[in-house]
Parts: C-alpha cells; structure tokens; sequence
C-alpha cells in the first residue's frame, strides 16, 4: 500500500514489455476494461436485488489478475480466494457465465451452485474462486506439485490478500513450497485492507508482507500494481524462476480497491478517508494509467478508447440480459456434483445409500 | 416491562451487561471493535468500552482463539466471535481439543471459561464453505456446551448464561435471525438468564411433537400454524435452545404426550442433532411412539448458492407439513 | 489361495499394488517414507518406489493435505497418511471444506481423487488429543466417502478401491488392529478388492443383531461367542465397513430378522455412526422392532490414559454382552 | 544443531550469573540429575511394562528447561509441548506426582488421567504438557495476554520442537504476538530432529529457525543450550524484553536427546549416527559441562557430585515406590474433570443432560 512511495521506475523496455505488440498492448487494455465494466454491471444488479450474498469487486484491481495471467502458457495455472471476477474474464471466461453465476442461474459457471467467490474454468487452467481466507494457498502449492510431479515446464500462481498472510495453512505451504522446491508463484494482491481493518492493524512485518519470504529462504519482490508494465516485468521474472527452476516466489503486488470489502460493506468510507479513495482513482488508476500510457505511445487513439468501452459496456449488458433470460436450476440439480461416481453413475454408486435426507 | 428487541440488540445488550458486569470479560475477534462487527452484533461496544475490552484480531482464528483459551486459565473471560462459525474449520484444533480436553487431561486443576460465538447457518447465499452447522460435531465432543438461541429474549438469556458459565460454550447464532424481533425482559426487572439445559415449550399441542432448535424452531411453529388451521392439527412446538447439556426430560415429555414426533435441524442427513435426538426418544420413550421418529433435514448436499433454490435445500414451514402429515 | 497376513501387512501389499498399478499414486505424510511410517504400514515402500511415490513432508498437515487436494485436481492420486487420524484438527478446513465442497461448488467441474488413511482408535493410551474417532464427523459432510476395515482382507480391499474411487475417501485404520491376522486372497487370483458400501455379515445369528465397524466388530465377534455359550443367545454381527456409503439394505436386513438391536460404536455418546443408524433403524424398520436398539459407545468423557482403565472407557466384549443382556 | 559451530563465548560473567550464589549453582545441577535420574528410571519402568503409550524423554536437553525456568519469578508462565518431564521438575513438581501419573495411577499429577504427554501445574505456573505438535503456541500466547491484561509484570515461556515451527499455528501466534506487543517467548528447542526427520528436510530457513522472527519485525537470537550460563544469559534478556516492554522473542537453543523420539522410536540410530549421538553425549552434555564447570570454579567437589547422583536416584527409586503402591484410579474417575460445572455440583450442572454414555 506504499504506492505514492514508490520510486518512479520505468519497465517498458523490460523484454517480456518490448516484445507486446500494439495489438497486445490493446488487448491488455481490453481485458480490464471488460472486468471493470462487467462489475459495474454486477453492482448495479446486486443493488436490484438480483443477487444474493456476497459481491467482493476487484474494481481497482484489474491491472494484477491482467497483467500476472497474460503471462501464461498452457502449463501455467492459477487459483484465487473469493475476489476472483476478474481473474476469470483474464483467464478467458465468458462474461455470460460469470453473469449468469452470480445470478445463481443453471448457466452459470458453476451452474448457480457456487455464486461470486466460486468461479471455476479448469480448461483454462483457473481453479477457483474460494471462499475461506488462504484456504486456497495449500490447493496453489499442489497444483505447482502436480506440475512438477507430471514433468511439466509450468508454474501456478496463487493469488490471496494482504489479511490472508496471517492465517497458518499459508505459512505451512511457503516452507513446503521451499522446501521441496516447487514452482508457485504467491501473489499478494496487498488492496491496504482486510475488510475494514488496514495493514498495519492485522500484520507485524519487517519492509513487506512478501519479505516475510525470507525466512523461509525464498525470493520475493514488491511490485507496483498501477503500474502495467512493473506487474508483467516481475511477474515474469518469478515464473521464469518457478517453470525452470522450480523455485517458488512471493510477489507483492501493491493495489486498491474502490468499492467496499462487499457490497454489503457500507462502512468503507469510515476506515478510510474520502480523500485516500479519490487520490488512488485519480492518480494510481491502473486502466487509466494504462490508457494513458498507450494513448503516449500512439498505440491508442481516443476513438479507439471509447469504442473499446463502450463494447464492454454493451457485452455487459448482454450478460446481464443473457442471465435474466437464463432459467433458475432445478431444485433436483441441488442433489447433483456432490461426487464423482455418481454422476458419472459408475457401478460403485449403486452400491451403499450415498445421500441421507431425510 | 418488556421491550421488542431484535435478536441481534438483545445479543448486544447481553454482552454489554456482562462487560459491565465482570472486568475480565473481553470481546475479541475480526472486525468486532472500530467495525462494529460484520453483522453489527457488537454495535458501539468498541466506542462504549474501548480497546482494552473490544479487541479487533488479525484473520488468524487458531491463532486468536488458542490466545482466547490460554488467557481464560489466567482468569480472563474473552468471548470471541467467529464471523460465521463456519471458519471453526481453521481453528478446529483450538476448539476441540484445547478448549475441550485441557480441563480433564489435567485431572481437573484446570478451567476454560470462554464463549464462542457467532453465525451458524445455511440460508443466506454464501455457498458451501460459509454454511456449515455446526452444533451436534462440538456438542459430540465432552467438554463442550452448545446453544442455539432463537428469540431474541433466549438469545440474551443464553450469551449471559454462557459467559458466567465456567466451561467453554459455544453459541449459534444465525445470519436471518438478527434481525427478527421478540419481547425481552427489562434489565430493571433484574438480570435476565437462560440456563443451558432448559429446553422450551413454544407451543403447546397435542398430536404431534416438532422439536428444533434455532431458527428451525420458526419453521416449525409457521408449520404448526398451518396444520392447525389447514389440517385441524394439534403439533406442539418444543425448542431444544441447549444442545449440550440437553433437556432430555422435555423431549421425552412431549413425546409421552403426542406420541408423534417430528425432529427439524438444518444439519446434513448424516448426523446432526436430530439423529442423536431420535435415538435417544427411540431408547427411553419407545413404547409410547405411535409412529417411527422423522425429520426435516437440509438436503444432503453442500449448501449450494442459487437464492432461486436454496430454500428448498433447507428446512422450511412447507417440508415440515409436509413431513407431519406423510406421519401415518 | 489365501495367505495369513496382518493387517498393517495386507494394506501395504494394497499399497504396494496399487503404487504399481498406477504411477499417479503417491503416498505421502510424516515419517511415511525414510522411517517406513510412524506404525509401519509404509514400510520398505520408499526403498522400493523411491522419492518420487513416497514422500515425508514436514509437521504441516493443513499444508501438505491442502497440497494433495490440489495435485488430485491435476490428476495425481495422493494417499496421504494423518499419522493419527486425530490429527484432522489442525487440518479440518483442508479435510472438509477443500475435499467436500470443490466438486460442488464448480458444478461438476472438478474431482479430487485423494485417499487419507491412519489410524483412529482410542485404547492404547495416547491420550483425550490422539483418541479421536471420527468416522461420523466426516461421514456428515457430502462428498466425502469413509470407511473403516475390521480385518487384513477387508483393509487390502477397502484401500485398494478407495484409491480407484474418483471421490475423497477417508479411511479410518485402527492401531490396535495393525498387529492382528487373517486370511488375504492371494494376488495371483486376481484383484482383491472390496467395494465401499458393502456390508459385510461377520456372523450369522438369529435373536439380536450386533452392528459394529472397525475394531469394535471383533468386541462383537467376541461376545457373540461368550453370548452362545454362556447364555444360548444367537447373536448376528454385522460388519458395516463403510460408513458413507452406507449399506443399509444390510442393516435393515439383518433387523428384519432378529428385531433386536445393539450398536458398538467407539464414539463417544454424543451422536457417532450409531446414533445415524439407530435413527435409520427406527424409520425404516419400525415395525421389526421388538425392544429399543441400544448402544455400547465410548463413555461420554475425553479420552482416559491410565491403562488401568482406559479399556472400561472403551467398548469391550463385557460391555456388549451386559448390554444384549439387559435388553428386555 | 550447530553446536559445534558456536564460537566459544563465555557467559558466566553475565549478570545474572554472576548473582549467582555457590549455592543456586549446585542447586541448578541438582536440577538437571534429577530429571536425568527420574527418566533414567522411567525408562526402565516403561521397558518393563509399566506404562502405557508415549515416553517422550528429554535426556540430553536438560539445561534448557532448568535454566530458562530458573529465572522465573510468580508472575512468569510456562507451557510447552508432550516432551514435558523436564519442564515439570524444573517449576518444582514431585517426582512423585509425575511417576504416578506416567504409572497411570490415581496419585498422578493429571490423576492418571493425562499421562506422559500431560503433566500440568498450574499452581506453579506450569500450564503443561501438550500433545498436538505446536497447539500449545496459541496458549502461550494467551498466557502472555492474560499477563498484559491484569497489569502484571511477568512473561510466558512457551516451549516448543524444531519439527513444531512448521505448523500454522505458530505462524498466526507470532503475528499476534509481534502485533499486539505480547509478553510471549518462544523458546524453540532444536534437537535437530522431529522424530525421524532432521531439520534440514522438515524445514527451509535462511540462517536459523528463529530468524524467521524478522519476517514479524520480532527480535530473536539462538543459544547454545549445552551451557547453562549462556541460556540464563539469553533467556534473561528475552524476560527482561517481555516483561518491562511486552515485547515477545523467539530463542532457539541447541540441544540435542540421546534417546529415539519416544521410547518405541527404535529407528533412532538410523536416521543419525551412532557417532553423531556419542559426541553430543562425550562433547556437549549439559549436565557434564555444568559439572566440569563447577569443579573448576571450586563451587562443586567431586563427594558433592556422588552425593547429589545418589540422592536423585534414590529419589526417583522412591518415586517408583510411590508409583508402584499408588492405586489405580477408579473407573467412575473416567466421568468426573470433564465440566467444571458438574465436578462443583452447580446448580447449573443439575440441569438437563450433560453426559451421553449409553
Ligand atoms: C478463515 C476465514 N476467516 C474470515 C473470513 C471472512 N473474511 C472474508 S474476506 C476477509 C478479509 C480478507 O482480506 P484480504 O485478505 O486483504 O483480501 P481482500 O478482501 O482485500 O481482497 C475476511 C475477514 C473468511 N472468509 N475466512
Ligand atoms: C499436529 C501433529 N502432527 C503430528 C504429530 C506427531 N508427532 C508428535 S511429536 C512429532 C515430532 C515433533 O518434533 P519436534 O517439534 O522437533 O519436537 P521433539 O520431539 O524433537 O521434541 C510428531 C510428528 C502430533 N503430535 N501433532
Ligand atoms: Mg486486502
Ligand atoms: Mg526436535
């Protein structure tokens, strides 16, 4: 959360940068303008009451699930916790499915059984969306470890928050990952708060949460999270350690968000001053930075920016329309994807009384 | 000299009384303090009592509440909120055996006084890992107690009770519940206390018995409201509120009266406290049951999201009719 | 065909197969590999099969279970050892939360093709946090499967086809077993393997039935035969194997014949597989019953360490026949 | 486990060891043969069947217990892990009370109730004896916050295995601790292995186990735990830290057990050398060099040695006695120390059920 402090260094020229094209450079602009607008999509009809429970936004945020995963090569895969709209659309997601879930509509992703912190895409090496804090930090290191253990030349990224490093099942997986010299890459996307309680409050560190690495012997890095070509030059970095080396990294990727922890959180404005909230918006924006930066390097017009937003805007509503049109699931569909066998009805599940209801 | 307080007041007033009430009492947990509690339970405490009495923690569960139980063997009395009792699975350890064994491994030179306290419930959109219920897995454990509140007057009565009992208690509390209202004593008419192990009559009847606890008990007394109107059904209404210790005297009482009984608990089929509660009528009131002992149990599937179907994966008024009158 | 193994030998040789049948298989946990395993089920298998199939991890096992879910998302099949099954505690979110609900909650997408295995028992004085038996505790949550062998046969076929089964299945060893024998099928003759969700008839009895799974199916066993000879009484026994599937065909079975019932379960008092079973019983075999079905459980306090009596606290052949003697 | 490493301070011009009378110091050797002598006779007793699951024995690493604790005053606690014997006669308990209860009788400390894992007296501040690897952090923890709430100066020892730092446990109370500024120190006793595992494969660190205090902003320094004059000196700034600024340590001290992990643990000389373990046993005994030591120094005479031995035996000869005609517990004591409530017959215990044995 120390982004204002932060020297003003410059990684276009880094080599993993220079080698975008316009055409890439755009498409990374798309992409978070696409999560954005999908949210702003999603807030507005969780505020209809078209939604239930939860809806953590990653507005703020785009520039982390976007420039991490554009990375990535069919042997990379990646998890996150309960904020994980976007790296969904970032990993491929149709923005109707996504819509369709939080909708809780048989269409959705998870067929309207997982709602907002529960977006899974396998086929696109993206395993969830999980709702219980860093209990996706061991499932990050096993996928790294299926990586290693099937010969493959990957990494897996493993997002989580800045309040997520106090719990134990992540501490327990970094010396692991060390340990046995496992290719995940730890991105704590550091937003300044864990609901309403800001860093300093939840975490006793030295420098960083990520320096905490050192004491399991492991690399580390702090990156600037407005910043595009920072978050892709060390990011890449790391997953070059993890795909050759197998060696596991923690990446500290500073960041904001706008909205509340959920939508349910209206006291956001009280932990935080107004001030605090406009000062990221106006001046560590990643998509307007961003824009900004390509609009400098003639890679962007301004026609193409609006057109680009505005085609987001409308593929939003489009999901919001494909999601109202959606049918609700079947009540039966409640006794469905408990396990393997019986859905896939193999003779082991007719043997024995699976289900208890009474 | 009563007042209607929603559940989630009355849980506060309870608190603030017993802070007021004992110095060694302490509130701990995430967001309890400057947020004012993700569900608001503990509203203005932090403002009234300050930081030494409401203490924010870091999301550490194991971690805050092992702290809770060894600073309760020096004496302090900390009642610690899981923001939804669902994350006990990060602290299961602390809870089961810290909290539950420390005081018979040490051949009893050792006491627990905490409350743990928060959400258990299904019914609010928040998916699979944010439903459990927990209430018969710690009440399977000696050396443990657990309540299930679901008035707002049995709410207060209860957290009191809990923390001036000098065993760990666990409380269920439930998301669509704080905000339902009930008449509740006047503090001015004197402390109000529940004991754990006093089960309550909510209605009275005489065909058939509907034995819950927590919000369940609500299903069960819209259901009996229905029966009685639509099927000229007498269903008496017993909420357990204590699940350990257990008011087993009640539960065989009502079952001597009706002869019929139907258990309600938003558990999984495999377990929960309706099982225990259908063995235990099955042993000691056998001869008086005209009928096999059935329940309405959430459908036996991780809680799923859809808002479109949850309701029907949990016990609701329409499953207990239905289920009353499938009795043959 | 058959050959007198012991039943920490007749897992290996499950083991051992199964390593060679798949090279997915790895076997993982504390002390597994380089010190053959804490009780020596794994013995010699690192020698064998080297660093890659098995593997020692650190004191962590929300880490490396956590860890082993992931990898089976991938598609490795991890068989990962709790060293004591008591030790879920400091991996309950892992166990119940990651293992049960990821199926669910990605609709389908995902399967999570693990086995956990150790020992859960209590009666070999480790104390109230090493005693825990959990079968019930798990067998709650959908989407886990769990089982429980009695004999070498049974525990070579159960982990055999627990590793084959595309869902989590938690097996619950005993250590109090590992030494004991029985005849194994030879493997020449074919796969061994036992289904999950197959009860299995110990013995054949005609006046009570005794429903018991792990060790306390050889307490059943035992008074079977005193109940024979001493007091005429023909006991059936009934192995239920596994827990989640149930067989509950056979348990209704073996009811509808003898229409007396005692359950051995080494839970405690407070719920336990027995307590779903007689809830089960008395719903779908009302009528058959000739007296309320009892139980032997664990006396209802932590786990006791004097081995002077920690075997009272136990179910125990006296207990179960004292109890089919009292039943009226 | 880098004993041998260790530059060759001198620690007994510490001040407070120099305010150590001839006296204090025979009575810390005392101390270590006693314990020595009491599990040299449990040893024995177990081999012969007389007791029941565990026996974790702590011979080799009695300078760690006996010299922290010899600094603790009546508002310093202690708790530490299942290899507790040691712990238990430094705060001053019988050896009675401890045989017994290894014996499983009724005259145990625990009643015979807990066993080898679970001595406990809290009478002298002793909160045992804990048998899930690192569960007793968080109550070390909490003893510290219970000290900070009632105003007392004093601080928690909170003992625990180098196999035990890998647990998340650990990790959540070090946060807490740095965080809240808990008068808490974790005193981590390598012995260089969790049961068959060296630390070199259970756990990845830069420098020491203990450093990864830096990681919380948490000060930290190891200890060479085979000379009783440096642990008081470490230990006794790391009191003075948390008692005067309620501020926590993490101490690691090096030390060694002779023994397998339990006593069933006969794979012990395999996983080390049989010269590894003679080394420590000829080089680096604690007991033996604080008895070179003395007889230097002039404090201890060789008939004081032979005294003290003989005395220790004989006492834990008698405490076998005592363990040997103590009576077994009786089984109606398996239903009482569950509840506080019902062993003082309250009134809230007479109401409805408590207990659910059929
Ligand atoms: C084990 C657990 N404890 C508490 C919660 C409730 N909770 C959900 S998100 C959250 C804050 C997490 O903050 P952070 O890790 O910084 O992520 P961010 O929300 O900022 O993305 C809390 C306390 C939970 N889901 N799981
Ligand atoms: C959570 C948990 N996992 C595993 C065990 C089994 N176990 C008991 S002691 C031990 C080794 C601990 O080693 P260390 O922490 O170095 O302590 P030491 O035995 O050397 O004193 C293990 C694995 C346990 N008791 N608790
Ligand atoms: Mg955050
Ligand atoms: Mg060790």
């Amino acid at each position: 959360m120390s982004i204002a402090d932060s020297p003003v260094l410059d990684f276009a020229g880094s080599p993993i940068n220079k080698a975008l094209s316009a055409d890439d450079k755009i498409e990374l602009y798309r992409k978070m303008v696409r999560i954005r607008s999908f949210e702003q999509a999603a807030l507005k009809y969780y505020n209809a009451g078209k939604m239930g429970g939860f809806l953590h936004l990653y507005i703020g945020q785009e520039s982390v699930a976007v420039g991490t995963l554009s990375l990535c090569g069919p042997n990379d895969h990646n998890i996150t916790a309960y904020r994980c709209h976007g790296h969904a659309l970032a990993v491929g997601m149709s923005m109707n499915e996504c819509m369709a879930e939080l909708y809780g509509k048989a269409t959705g992703c998870s067929k309207g059984k997982g709602g907002s912190m529960h977006f899974f895409a396998p086929d696109k090496n993206y395993w969830g969306g999980h709702g219980i804090v860093a209990g996706q930090t061991p499932l990050g290191l096993g996928l790294a470890y299926g990586l290693k253990y099937k010969g493959l030349e990957g990494a897996a990224l493993c997002y989580m928050g800045d309040g997520a490093v106090n719990q134990g099942a992540y501490h327990e997986s970094l010396n692991i990952a060390a340990l046995f010299d496992l290719p995940v890459i730890y991105v704590i996307e550091n937003n300044g708060y864990s609901m309403g309680t800001s860093q300093k409050r939840s975490s006793s560190f030295r420098g960083c949460l990520a320096q905490r690495a050192e004491g399991y012997d492991m690399d580390w890095d702090v990156v600037n999270g407005s910043d595009l070509y920072e978050v892709r030059a060390k990011t890449h970095i790391a997953l070059e350690r993890a795909r050759k080396q197998h060696k596991p990294t923690i990446l500290e990727i500073n960041t904001y968000r706008y909205y509340g922890h959920s939508i349910a959180d209206a006291n956001h404005k009280k932990y935080r001053t107004p001030e605090e909230i406009e000062n990221y918006k106006k001046n560590h924006d990643p998509i307007h930075l961003w824009e900004n930066r390509l609009l400098a390097e003639g890679v962007l017009t301004a026609e193409k920016v609006t057109e680009i937003k505005n085609a987001a805007k409308q593929e939003a509503a489009a999901s919001v329309e494909f999601a109202e049109k959606s049918p609700a699931p079947a009540v039966e569909s409640i006794m469905t994807d408990v396990y393997w066998e019986t859905d896939n009805n193999t003779p082991a599940s007719a043997i024995g009384r699976h289900f208890f209801t009474d | 000299m009563s007042r209607i307080l929603t559940y989630r007041e009355a849980l506060r007033e309870g608190l603030d009384e017993e802070l007021a009430r004992d110095e060694n009492v302490v509130l701990m947990g995430e967001e309890v303090a400057q947020y004012n509690g993700a569900y608001k339970v503990t509203e203005g405490l932090w403002a009234k009592w300050g930081d030494k009495r409401v203490v924010d923690t870091p999301i550490s569960e194991a971690g805050f509440i092992g702290m809770g139980i060894g600073a309760s063997m020096l004496g302090v009395r900390p009642v610690m909120e899981l923001m939804f009792w669902s994350f006990h699975s990060v602290a299961f350890d602390q809870l089961v055996n810290n909290a539950a064994c420390v005081r018979y491994m040490s051949g009893g030179l050792i006491n627990v006084p905490i409350v743990m306290r928060g959400p258990a419930n299904g019914g609010n959109n928040v998916g699979a890992t944010h439903c459990h219920v927990p209430e018969a897995l710690f009440a399977s454990f000696p050396g443990l107690k657990v309540c299930a509140p679901a008035t707002p007057a049995d709410a207060k009565g209860l957290i009191k009770t809990a923390i001036r009992d000098n065993d760990p208690v666990y409380v269920m509390e439930n998301v669509l519940l704080y905000g339902t209202t009930g008449e509740v004593p006047d503090p001015a008419a004197g402390d109000h206390l529940v004991p754990l192990g006093k089960a309550d009559l909510k209605r009275q009847g005489s065909d058939v018995s509907l034995i819950a606890h927590g919000r369940s008990v609500l299903h069960c007394l819209a259901a009996a409201e229905t029966l009685q109107q639509e099927h000229g059904i007498s269903a008496e209404v017993l909420d357990l509120r204590s699940i350990r210790p257990l008011d087993v005297d009640a539960i065989l009482a009502t079952v001597r009266k009706t002869n019929r009984v139907v258990l309600v608990d938003e558990s999984k089929g495999f377990g929960g406290v309706s099982a225990m509660v259908s063995h235990l009528i099955q042993d000691e009131a056998f001869d008086y049951l005209d009928a096999p002992i059935k329940r309405v149990t959430t459908l036996d599937a991780p809680a799923i999201y859809s808002p479109f179907i949850e309701p029907d994966q949990l016990p609701n008024p329409r499953r207990v009719v239905e289920k009353v009158l499938s009795l043959r």
